[in-house]
């Protein structure tokens, strides 16, 4: 049988793992014809190494892709696009297939999702004379809230990422689309110059005293520790904090805050499977591809590694029964936005951290921020 | 003042003793050289005078006052290294300069200094060099010139000519001489070369592993050797020895018997019951000659040298064939293969007991050497 | 004598390197620390040495959570032992040729092996993708050796060279009058008296493999079997949750195989290094 | 004068000795090399289809702040190559004192030396934290610091800590091959410098010193170009930030031809540094040269 | 067979001439010494003969067949080198062994060889050593074993001696004359010990500056030196020159005045047209004497010497101090700084031309040594 390269990212040895293998073995029996070499290659490592194979025209049939990079894959004629059936893009949520098109055409398959909500310490709530019930619903709550802890308690009010990593840019948009802003418009040009990001600007400048000292050294590993320790009251992630924390944290969970100028709204994230030109298996890859991301076998994997499950249905309903934690991780889809879609997505990254952290050292100041960021993002288109 | 005492010194390493409990007295203004063979602790007791290594028993004293704890340079001494030790990155004039620097002396006194002891070792010209542009001859005058600019009571010298050819090293002890006229100081100086010793000693000091073997001038060990070890180590050739039978001794000295060569009466102190016992007779190569002689023997020339100056016969003695050197002066008649008739006189025989102990030879040193007589009357 | 100190000179020199082995091994202290405590407390606020919990555990599991790491570590071995043997096969015959024959071009070529140094293999990466793969050696233990031996051949040859450089040519004259061709010469001869040095650059070779072999084993093997330590130990914190405390165990257990080679060899090294090192 | 001599064949046996080394670097590294430079006239990105775009990519880097950007990285070389020198001088001459226990300490001083760069990074990434670092923890503890203070979150703060961390790496190898070179030194230079009374500290200035100047400088020039190229500390520890203050030619160039993908404009980038690095170098050289021709240098 | 003919060989280095010319033949079984000051080329000639450096011009001839481009081993030579050469890193044995190694001699044979080398050289205890534990006499005949292997024609020596102390250089000179004595080969050996020289070879060739200033046997170059610089370069301490003048010749020899001291007529063969002229009158050290002679001399001493067998006085003469030097036998009373009488024999004088050119000396060689008269009966 002939052998098909596939590229994961991370390690065998996440509980979704087991339930993939059983999925390509089964699929490797409806197509004998090939054998599915899985490689596991670190996060951190894994994109360069798939792109790196495909620019040198040696490409894996099939990787696992930050959704962010098809974009810049597709532009290049390094990836084919899904032939997905019209009821096959309806089981998706609009917003999540948002993650994988350009230009009308699907680039990847959604494999991995998550949504961002606000986490907040009830303890520390308590202790500064705040209601452990009731988490911060805006932006002014939010301000307002971790002044009064930073006051109050040893912690610091809010948990904030300003390191140069993709991640601080993550935790940014979400308050961006929380306050009706965006990156880039339905047309694909660049909309960040807008009252609204300067005002959400604002608020990144204004929570600076009343956040951990140092944020441009915090990525969000980091600041999870220091959720995990009580020494920070607030952060927006994903619901995977719930695991990362020792249990007798005792936390909330809220939507993340909604500015003056928009409302609840998440970053959508996702991972997906791309096929790549250039393998001579693009079809089998599709197929395998195809198989495993169909609705039951993705909720089975979603379900295995704690993702956000990507699609709705009874599963879900039964995950919401056993766990309510995921309700707001859930209920914010629809209202989400995802992931800007450009060509060049470290120049963005770039752009937007380097504004960050032009406020939050006190550089420059929220506007000026914006409006340079706006322009080197011209550069990612 | 440069007087030196050393009293019952020793040095172990580890559990082997090296040197093993000398006793010395230097007066200050003699030139002292150490002699004998490879691995006997000369160079050993200079740096323990030097204070270069830690002295393990005994006591090392300069002018009275007992120095066994002080820095090299709280002992008032300067050395020359045999390899020199020259810093190869500073020109001549700051290896000279090097022991002002670092005593932080003015810099005109420090230059003054300096152009003095170049101008005494004839380096005027080469101050501005690195000691690899020098030759051998050059970088050992620097390297004396950097230990007299402090003013030591004590030179110490670690074989400071063995690297040099022998013209050089002929050129360099007369130098070293003349310096040692020149400076009020005492000098020790260390060597395996016994025409160094020679040379340029007041006293000899004639080490044999780790002790004192014998003391005393050039001439003395050249005709009064106290044991078989000074005479044979003091000569070039060295001195032959011949096994003789004591056959008695009165005034005038002691005759004995060379077995198949006659016998003879040597000038030497008698001492008593000595007859009949196994003795060994000592004669220098030099004290050969081709003619006449108070006894002749018959040799068998192996290799003959001839120097233009003198012939050297490398030759063997009786059945036993032991090695028996005769120097000729000119050009002899000598062939090798061909024996070979020598004479030798009594007056310039040696006789050493069974112990290797030396008879004392009737010999008058001042007879020998006319300074001797002066340094005789200057002591008295 | 001249090595006598006194007391507050050892204070000194004990002081001093208290203070120098402080900075080299806190980090190490820290790992260890790290690899003691269970995973939801490995960073207390504020700072402490000892927390609770601390146990040896990591030490055990971690070879349940990367099965193959013991492969790793032999990898490692492997690899870094072949691209120090290769390199020396290498490294060896040119150093000689630049220490002791004069030929056209030699300065031109010296200078291009020392830019080798210049050029660092991230920028490479791709354009040597290419080579690997029309090679055919992509995805073996080769893919990794070929580039280690490349970029570790310019720092070899100058080390060596400096060595060779001091070696007595009548040595060679020598064996030439006694009719020895010339790699015999360099064989029987040049080899064997140079070994000292040899030894250093084997050894300076082999930890800079053993160390630095990350980013081309991650290109150019897809093979998880044929995985260097450093790639494995990756495997700890490419995961979602990283496992810390496995990882410095990991880490620490590794260094420990070329410690102790280094142990046998640290005299080899410093009297090696000596005569290569000082030029005159 | 005599005839000239006879032209005498080629002596084709030291190209014999080169050619293992050659052959390897040839296929390794001079046929990619050759084709970076290539692609650095060209829009290579992730597209297959390239065109030769002239020197476009090179006037776009120096466009884009990329004077900035060499600066930056010649003064991170030469505080770190200063500091990988001083400390590691400092540690050859404890190491070279004869005291005891100083064979554990010359084995001690290794592991930076072996353990994977990325992981030694990520440790100190760790002593860097303000809250749970070790650094700021012990400094809160002693009194030196009042509250937790970021290493990494301030543009100086985070240069000189990655710049420690290279010093920490790059240490071990310079003290072991100062360590050997004073070795080197002549015992009886020491012993006679004493003999005139010099103090420790005075012998090794005036003789350690410029007696081991030939290994420093060649040390120096390894290690400058070592340390232009070192990648991984800045990229674990800041990824070049905060606000590009870590940034240096190598981190630029690999997130142009790597993370961004704009491989022409990488290459660019990469044959700039060569280029750089090897004026540096030739000027180092000629500066050794005329040190040593003025002889301070043996 | 080794014979060897060396004809106008040249060495250029660059633009500069390091040999200039040098035509020599040498006959089997001779035993030929280069001699001459450091630089003058002697290393270079031989190593060109070797085949270790390129011949600029010129030819060289063994056995009648012209080697220049030969490699060394295939020139039937074998050469010792002054830094011995062993290779550190094997046994004795080895080290003897590698020629035959190479040239991948049966087992037996090599064992046999190795040792019969071995016995020769008295090494037969040391086989298993390495060059490291030897002493530097030991190591000195390993080099030799090793040349001695293969069953050379030619042996080539450069300095061989060079490194060891005075004693052990007279014991091998010895040595290496005995086994020159043994082996049938001729050798060629390159020093810059006059010593040596004197006493080994059976001819010298003295190089000056890359040109050959005089061949013949070391009587021949002591008693009637062609020039005035092998008559310096031959004897030590070196020969006295003193300024004369030339009042007339004939055939019983030349008559000059010394300035200041008298006359004297030397018996050297005259030539035309001299009187009047400038010339330089020659006198070795050891041909001066205390009692005696034609013409004395006074000179005033500046340092005394005493080795015991004789007293080597350093002295200058005249008003413009030039350097005098006088070896006087035994303990003569010389002191320094009381002027001293000396007497010379004419017949003991050189006499040297304005342009340094020998008079011929009336000196029948073959009445010195008389090994020439058999040499020279064989030879006719
Ligand atoms: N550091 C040491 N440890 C052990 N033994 C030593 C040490 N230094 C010298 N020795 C031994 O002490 C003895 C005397 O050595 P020393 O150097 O004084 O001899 P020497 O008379 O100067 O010989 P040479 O003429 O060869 O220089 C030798 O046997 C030597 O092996
Ligand atoms: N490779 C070389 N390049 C240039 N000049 C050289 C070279 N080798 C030797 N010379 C020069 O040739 C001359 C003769 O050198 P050679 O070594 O033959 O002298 P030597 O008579 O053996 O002297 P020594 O007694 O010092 O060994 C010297 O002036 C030397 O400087
Ligand atoms: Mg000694
Ligand atoms: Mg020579």
């Amino acid at each position: 049988a002939e052998t098909l390269h596939m590229i994961m990212c991370g390690d065998d040895t996440t509980p979704g793992i087991p339930v993939q293998q059983g999925l390509i073995s089964d699929w490797e029996k409806q197509n004998p014809d090939f054998k599915v070499e899985v490689e596991f290659v670190p996060w951190g490592q894994c994109q360069e190494k798939s792109m790196t194979l495909a620019a040198a025209g040696n490409p894996a049939a099939l990787s696992y892709m930050g959704s962010r990079t098809l974009k810049q894959l597709a532009k290049n004629g390094l990836i084919i696009p899904m032939d997905l059936t019209d009821e096959e893009k309806a089981s998706y949520a609009a917003p999540i297939l948002g993650t994988v098109t350009w230009d009308g055409k699907i680039w990847g398959l959604p494999r991995a999702f998550s949504t961002k909500a606000l986490f907040y310490n009830k303890k520390l709530f308590k202790e500064a004379g705040l209601d452990p019930e009731k988490g911060p619903q805006t932006f002014d709550e939010l301000l307002a809230d971790a002044k009064v802890i930073t006051e109050k308690t040893d912690a610091a009010g809010y948990a904030m990422a300003g390191a140069s990593f993709d991640n601080s840019m993550h935790q940014f948009l979400n308050l961006v689309y929380s306050n009706g802003g965006q990156v880039i418009d339905a047309d694909g040009n660049i909309d960040f110059d807008s009252a609204n990001n300067v005002q959400t600007m604002e608020l990144v400048k204004n929570l600076v005293p009343y956040a951990e000292p140092g944020p441009v050294a915090y990525n969000r590993g980091k600041l999870e520790t220091l959720m995990g320790e009580e020494k920070a009251a607030m952060m927006i992630d994903g619901h995977w904090l719930y695991d990362r924390v020792p249990a007798d944290v005792d936390m909330g969970v809220v939507p993340v805050p909604a500015g003056p100028m928009g409302k609840h709204s998440s970053l959508l994230i996702t991972d997906s499977l791309a096929v790549f030109k250039g393998s001579g298996q693009e079809d089998a890859a599709m197929s395998l591809a195809k198989f495993l991301t169909s609705p039951d076998h993705q909720m089975a994997y979603d379900i295995a590694e704690g993702y956000t499950p990507i699609r709705g249905g009874q599963k879900v309903d039964e995950l919401l029964a056993k766990d309510p934690s995921w309700k707001p991780f859930i209920d914010i889809i629809p209202a989400g936005g995802p992931e800007p879609f450009v060509t060049d997505y470290v120049s963005m990254q770039d752009s937007i951290n380097e504004a960050l952290q032009g406020v939050i050292l006190g550089e420059v100041d929220p506007k000026e921020a914006i409006e340079t960021a706006a322009e080197n993002l011209e550069d990612a288109q | 003042m440069g007087q030196l005492k050393m009293t019952e010194v020793r040095k172990t390493y580890g559990t082997m003793e090296v040197i093993k409990g000398v006793s010395l007295d230097i007066a200050h203004g003699e030139f002292v050289v150490f002699v004998g063979p490879s691995g006997c602790g000369k160079s050993t007791l200079l740096r323990m005078i030097a204070g270069l290594e830690e002295i393990s028993g005994g006591e090392v004293a300069i002018d009275g006052t007992r120095v066994n704890d002080l820095p090299p340079v709280k002992r008032g001494i300067s050395m020359v290294f045999q390899s020199y030790a020259l810093y190869p990155h500073m020109s001549v004039y700051e290896n000279i300069a090097f022991p002002l620097r670092v005593s932080k002396m003015p810099k005109a006194e420090l230059d003054a200094r300096v152009r003095r002891a170049s101008s005494i070792l004839k380096l005027d010209e080469r101050l501005r060099h690195k000691p690899g542009q020098l030759s051998g001859g050059q970088r050992q005058r620097v390297a004396i010139g950097r230990s007299i600019v402090r003013d030591p009571q004590v030179f110490l010298f670690d074989e400071p000519l063995s690297n040099l050819d022998a013209a050089l090293r002929a050129e360099m002890r007369v130098e070293l001489s003349k310096l040692h006229g020149e400076l009020d100081a005492t000098m020790i100086y260390v060597t395996h070369d016994q025409v160094e010793a020679m040379t340029m000693a007041d006293r000899i000091v004639v080490l044999d592993g780790g002790r004192i073997s014998q003391v005393g001038s050039p001439l003395e060990l050249y005709h009064k050797p106290a044991n078989v070890f000074v005479a044979g180590f003091i000569g070039n050739p060295k001195m032959n020895f011949l096994p003789v039978t004591c056959l008695g001794a009165d005034a005038t000295g002691v005759t004995v018997e060379l077995p198949g060569a006659g016998r003879l009466t040597l000038p030497v102190s008698p001492r008593d019951g000595i007859a009949g016992q196994a003795l060994t007779l000592g004669i220098r190569p030099e004290h050969l000659s081709a003619e006449g002689g108070d006894l002749r023997l018959s040799l068998m020339p192996k290799v003959i040298e001839r120097l233009g100056m003198q012939t050297v016969a490398y030759a063997t003695h009786g059945e036993e064939e032991t090695a028996f050197n005769a120097i000729l002066p000119g050009s002899a008649p000598a062939r090798a293969g061909t024996p070979l008739s020598l004479g030798l006189s009594a007056a310039d025989c040696h006789l050493f007991d069974a112990e290797g102990q030396a008879f004392e030879r009737h010999v008058a040193l001042s007879a020998l050497d006319p300074a001797l007589m002066m340094a005789a009357s200057e002591a008295g | 004598m001249i090595n006598r100190y006194r007391w507050w000179e050892y204070l000194l020199i004990y002081l001093g390197m208290a203070v120098l082995l402080i900075f080299i091994l806190a980090p190490f202290l820290e790992a260890f620390l790290v690899s003691l405590r269970p995973l939801d407390s490995l960073f207390s606020v504020p700072y402490r040495f000892v927390s609770d919990h601390m146990s040896f555990k990591a030490y055990v599991t971690m070879w349940q959570s990367v099965p193959l790491l013991w492969r790793y570590m032999l990898n490692s071995f492997f690899v870094a032992g072949s691209v120090t043997v290769l390199g020396l096969i290498a490294i060896i015959p040119a150093a000689y040729a630049f220490s002791r024959f004069e030929f056209r071009g030699r300065g031109l070529l010296m200078g291009a092996f020392l830019s080798v140094n210049m050029v660092s293999g991230a920028v490479l990466i791709i354009p040597l993708y290419k080579v690997m793969q029309s090679l055919g050696l992509l995805n073996s233990y080769i893919s990794m050796i070929a580039p280690g031996v490349a970029f570790v051949i310019p720092t070899g040859i100058w080390l060596l060279r400096s060595y060779l450089v001091k070696i007595p040519k009548e040595l060679e004259e020598a064996a030439l009058v006694d009719g020895a061709g010339r790699l015999y010469i360099l064989v029987r001869v040049i080899i064997p008296v140079a070994l000292p040095g040899i030894m250093v650059v084997a050894i300076t070779t082999f930890i800079a493999a053993y160390a630095q072999q990350f980013l081309y084993a991650l290109t150019f093997n897809s093979v998880n079997e044929l995985n260097p330590l450093p790639v494995g130990l990756y495997q700890f914190f490419g995961r979602q949750k990283v496992v810390w405390n496995e990882l410095m165990a990991a880490s620490l257990i590794g260094i420990i195989p070329v410690m102790l080679l280094y142990v046998f060899l640290q005299k080899f090294i410093v009297a090696g290094l000596t005569s290569g090192a000082v030029k005159e | 004068m005599s005839a000239p001599a006879p032209k005498k064949p080629v002596d084709w046996f030291p190209y014999l000795l080169l050619l293992p080394a050659l052959a390897v670097t040839l296929i390794i590294v001079a046929w990619p090399l050759a084709e970076t430079v290539r692609l650095s006239f060209t829009d290579a990105s992730m597209n297959p289809v390239t065109h030769y775009v002239g020197l476009e990519n090179y006037q776009k880097m120096f466009a884009r702040r990329f004077p900035e950007v060499i600066g930056r990285t010649f003064v991170w070389m030469v505080f770190s190559v200063s500091l990988k020198l001083l400390i590691g001088l400092y540690a050859a001459v404890l190491l070279n004192a004869a005291v005891p226990g100083r064979t554990l300490a010359r084995i001690l001083i290794m592991p930076p030396w072996i353990v994977p760069v990325a992981i030694g990074v990520f440790i100190w990434g760790w002593m860097y934290n303000g809250q749970f670092g070790m650094i700021s923890g012990l400094a809160q503890r002693l009194g030196l610091l009042s509250g937790p203070f970021e290493f990494l979150a301030y543009k100086n703060a985070a240069f000189l800590s990655t710049v420690v961390t290279d010093v920490w790496i790059g240490t071990p190898l310079v003290a072991v091959y100062l360590l050997a070179a004073m070795q080197g030194v002549p015992r009886d230079l020491y012993e006679a410098a004493w003999t005139d009374g010099a103090s420790r500290f005075y012998r090794f200035r005036r003789i350690t010193l410029p007696l081991i100047m030939p290994a420093i400088a060649t040390m120096s020039l390894l290690s400058a170009i070592w340390t232009f190229n070192s990648f991984d500390i800045i990229w674990i520890l800041t990824e070049g930030g905060p606000r590009n203050a870590t940034t240096t030619m190598i981190i630029d160039t690999y997130k142009t031809a790597i993370s961004r993908f704009h491989y022409g404009e990488g290459a660019a980038r990469a044959v700039m540094i060569v280029i750089f690095l090897s004026l540096f170098s030739a000027l180092y050289f000629a500066l050794i040269r005329k040190l040593s021709s003025r002889g301070d240098v043996k």
